[in-house]
């Protein structure tokens, strides 16, 4: 088995550098999501700026592809509108739905490519949508947007 | 008798043949999750469906008999592996409905008691707010979940025996714990999570001498130790057969027939009546009484030759085995560096579950480079997760072996936890 | 398409090629009770055990992929064989099990919110003594006995819907049976004893307008009937798997997700949890909520080899061909002297379980008669004991049809009939 | 299959005439047995003449091996003692769970041999059983004999 496709360097280096892991002093709102298989946590704080733009927190702990995820995530849409946060977050729960058969596209998810290989491996694509549906909660929670049926 | 062989064990299991993950041998370290499954009763539930299918304990037909006696042989051969009467093995899918049908018993009793008090119910299962439910604080799901249901509709009050720091029961304050307001204690055996065994005789004397009904969760002893179920001291013992070679989907309960008769129905419907009117029923004793609607039938047949074939290795075999390949997994772990056994390290009234932290790895991640190289363990809080945190860690990976694993397993998934810390690059 | 042809489908049936009673051929007419397994069915379950067998949905190893692969899998397919989605379909061990956990929904809904309120607990399952809950005179025991038992815990009222002579629902009165009081209507779709099919529709409407649960079992319809589940206009729906090719050991609750997710948890413990504490715990949404404990996986996997079996069939052709079928059997009776059919004797909204008496015999001496030449049937009460005292008869002959009898089978139950009569010379 | 060993002539004949198929006029006790399975009934009841002697009545309906061992049972035990109905019971029931390889001895349970052949069909122990079970608890109920542990 390929470790490598799965644990890219990208992963491996914002598991031991975390960006954006920090605690917001005014979140408008924010969620906290449990793996219930294997423990993972992960608390996502929103706020908006003057613009409407998305400031985002997180704490967390977990495995690797969990915390990676958070990380790839605040970084990726920290000072994005909701609406673009929205699309993003649909092309990386997309990918990690395709069972490692998608091409995702980098100039929308970012650092997030780095997660295709997890698609591959069922138990591990919890692990990587965690943060993000904490995201998608805490949106909704401010009031950013309206609550909708997405993949859980 | 011959010498215990797990290389020629291995034979008789064809999924052991198999490889994973790009060509790699398999080796199975998650046997207490589930066991795997020997030819014999593979071919036995087959040999069910092509010859004597039918619905048992209901028609008068050549397959109905013959299904029928082979249902009720294998509980006469289920009821010997742990010298009990047949009569007093009921058939439940898991062990969780097992312990599920216990907790039932006083809540129905109870509800059955408010209502009307007809029939009457046996005092020992009536609950209000003054009385509470013992469990400990390594219990499996199964075993905690149901007691909270219970007492969230009773309004009883559930206590926990507390662990000591190397993962035994602290038995300190067991007697101020178990008090004359106590209706039940349910206790694990084995814990699948720590690997402790638990001095369950003394805990069952204690609730007796209040008069509390008394449970043990022998999910993870009675597939590896040779058991006489009485010498456990409880009133009730569970158990699973998927954990011991068994088909999913079948389960045990023991009690004494007096404790069984006592307890009302809890899943009702047909097979478990006496009488049937259009406004009320009457029900058979035990076991029948916990059997309703159409059962678990080639999953009971593949039981049988499952405790056939544990018979034939001898459990005192399968007891000593696995004995020694713990101390050789406790010796080998001990000597990784930051690799942090979560239970009893002296190999003393423990079993063959090892969990394990790594330092600066989470669990998920040490699991997943086993399984790179193919070694299949169990990562996470293994439905025990207030053990988890008294231990103060959110999971961990745990290996566990049966009959057909031999060092070279354990070895391989030595090599593999070092590689994990080479991957992760913190050794 | 191709024609349907149960000599060709017989002989993916193993038990079909055997003999019974010194060399005789198998007739088999007790699907009712249970049906008999193909191949394909038999090799799934094999399969699984030889390759991917494993816990699912907690393991990480590649064992545990597929193995939680194949089983949610199955789900999908078992949902789309009636139409459903997957998240709609629990898994339980029999439609018993599938109709006490909504029997249990009301009393642990009841009992909850009488002993805390916390959480609060769904108005439509909380009962008191002012409330009543309404079934039918020709229910299976599995679908009176749960609710004789919720309503001596809740002190609600059980009613039934009286049948008439021909052994129809009497809906004359149903509007004052089912009233504003009325919390539940459960009904049987297909009547196991006297064939007859119930306009479900109708009575689920009435039930809705009240603001009723309606709940329909399909135990004998699903497997001989094509049926998209949400045009029974039920909210919840239970099968059973072994009736329609599957494994023993496996039955099915639908419900839509705003009622399941509504229902407090039935069965407690591993798997159906969220987050877990020592004194309480939250749980999972549907179906996980309901699926405790280790399940029945290789069950599953077996079921979706059968409803795969089952579809390629195709359900249309299965129903016209056992609408003919009951057809020639109703014509057959009908022209043996001594023989009253016990159900409709029209073949319109019936199905293909016929039950009937032969005057001067006792019907267990019928079908030991037939078994005797090789017939199975099924004799007794067949688990609707009050539908028996309705008709005046202690119990009945059944003989049932599936995809694998013939005419020819028909026809060697007829002249067992009439062997019995010369026997006990009472023609 | 040999219809003629399960149903003997003595079976068929107990059926359809059956002995004994009286109402006491002044029973000690009387027991209702059912199958549960197939809903064969059958009441016995029981008095003891002035030599403590059994009197036995009985009232049922069900399938011709039910009928006629009730018949068969009432015939040869009218008249006598509670022991050697006791005795009696004992070798009928040893015959019937031998699974149709016993000698039953015509001298103890006398027409009741010609249940040997049901021995082999498992369903249909019980029915000849039910009259058999139905006495003895009524016997234990009328205080003729004290309960004790046997098979059912
Ligand atoms: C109409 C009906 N309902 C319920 C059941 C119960 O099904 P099971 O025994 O599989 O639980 C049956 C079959 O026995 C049935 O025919
Ligand atoms: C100690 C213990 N108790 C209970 C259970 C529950 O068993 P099952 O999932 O077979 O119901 C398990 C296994 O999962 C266990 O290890």
């Amino acid at each position: 088995m390929d470790l490598n496709g799965l644990y890219q360097e990208i992963i491996l280096d914002h598991y031991k550098h975390p960006r954006g892991k920090v605690v917001l002093e005014a979140p408008l709102a924010s969620a906290h999501h449990v793996n219930p298989t294997c423990g993972d946590e992960v608390t996502v704080e929103v706020a908006a700026d003057d613009h409407g733009h998305l400031v985002i927190g997180y704490q967390g702990q977990g495995c690797s592809i969990s915390q990676a995820s958070a990380s790839v995530m605040a970084e990726l849409l920290e000072g994005a509108s909701v609406d673009e946060s929205v699309s993003v977050r649909e092309a990386f729960v997309a990918m990690m739905h395709s069972q490692g058969n998608s091409e995702p596209d980098e100039d929308v998810i970012g650092d997030g490519v780095a997660f295709a290989g997890v698609a591959k491996y069922p138990a591990r694509v919890k692990c990587a949508l965690l943060p993000w549906m904490a995201l998608q909660d805490a949106e909704i929670k401010a009031g950013l947007m309206a609550p909708k049926e997405e993949t859980r | 008798m011959n010498t215990f062989d797990p290389s020629r064990i291995k034979l008789d299991f064809p999924i052991l043949q198999r490889t994973v993950r790009d060509g790699q041998k398999l080796v199975y370290l998650d046997s207490a999750a589930t066991s795997q499954k020997p030819n014999s009763v593979i071919q036995a539930e087959r040999d069910y469906y092509e010859t004597c299918n039918a619905a048992v304990h209901r028609g008068a037909h050549q397959l109905a008999e013959e299904a029928t006696d082979a249902y009720e042989s294998a509980r006469v051969a289920i009821a010997g592996f742990v010298s009990a009467a047949p009569s007093e093995i009921v058939y439940t899918k898991n062990s969780t409905e097992a312990l599920n049908l216990v907790a039932y018993a006083f809540s129905n009793a109870t509800a059955l008691h408010r209502a009307s008090g007809n029939p009457p119910q046996d005092p020992r299962f009536i609950l209000t707010d003054e009385h509470n439910i013992v469990v400990s604080e390594m219990e499996h799901h199964a075993n905690l979940v149901p007691w909270q249901e219970l007492c969230a509709k009773t309004g009883a009050q559930l206590r926990w025996i507390p662990l000591t720091d190397d993962g035994r029961l602290d038995l300190a304050s067991l007697d101020s714990l178990i008090d004359q307001n106590t209706k039940a204690v349910s206790i694990v055996h084995q814990s699948n999570l720590l690997g402790t065994i638990n001095p369950v005789v003394a805990v069952m004397e204690r609730a007796h001498s209040v008069g509390a009904i008394g449970i043990v969760d022998a999910c993870q002893s009675i597939p590896h130790m040779p058991v006489r179920i009485r010498e456990l001291g409880a009133d009730l013992v569970v158990w699973s057969g998927h954990k011991m070679l068994g088909p999913s989907g079948i389960g045990f309960l023991w009690g004494e027939s007096e404790i069984l008769d006592s307890i009302p129905p809890f899943i009702t419907g047909g097979s478990m009546i006496e009488i049937v009117q259009l406004d009320h029923s009457t029900y058979a004793k035990a076991p029948k009484r916990f059997e309703a609607g159409t059962q678990m039938v080639s999953q009971a047949i593949g039981m049988h030759a499952a405790v056939e074939y544990l018979t034939a290795l001898g459990m005192d075999a399968v007891e000593a085995h696995e004995h020694s390949l713990t101390g050789y997994a406790l010796d080998q772990l001990a000597n990784v560096s930051g690799v942090t056994v979560i239970g009893p390290t002296e190999n003393v009234a423990r079993g063959s579950a090892i969990s394990f932290t790594v330092d600066g790895l989470h669990p998920h991640d040490v699991g997943q480079v086993l399984d790179s190289r193919g070694v299949a363990v169990r990562v996470g809080h293994h439905c025990a997760w207030p053990t988890c945190r008294r231990f103060n860690v959110p999971s961990t990976t745990r290996l566990s072996t049966y009959i057909y694993n031999d060092t070279s397993d354990i070895d391989a998934a030595i090599s593999g936890i070092v590689a994990a810390q080479e991957f992760f690059g913190v050794i």
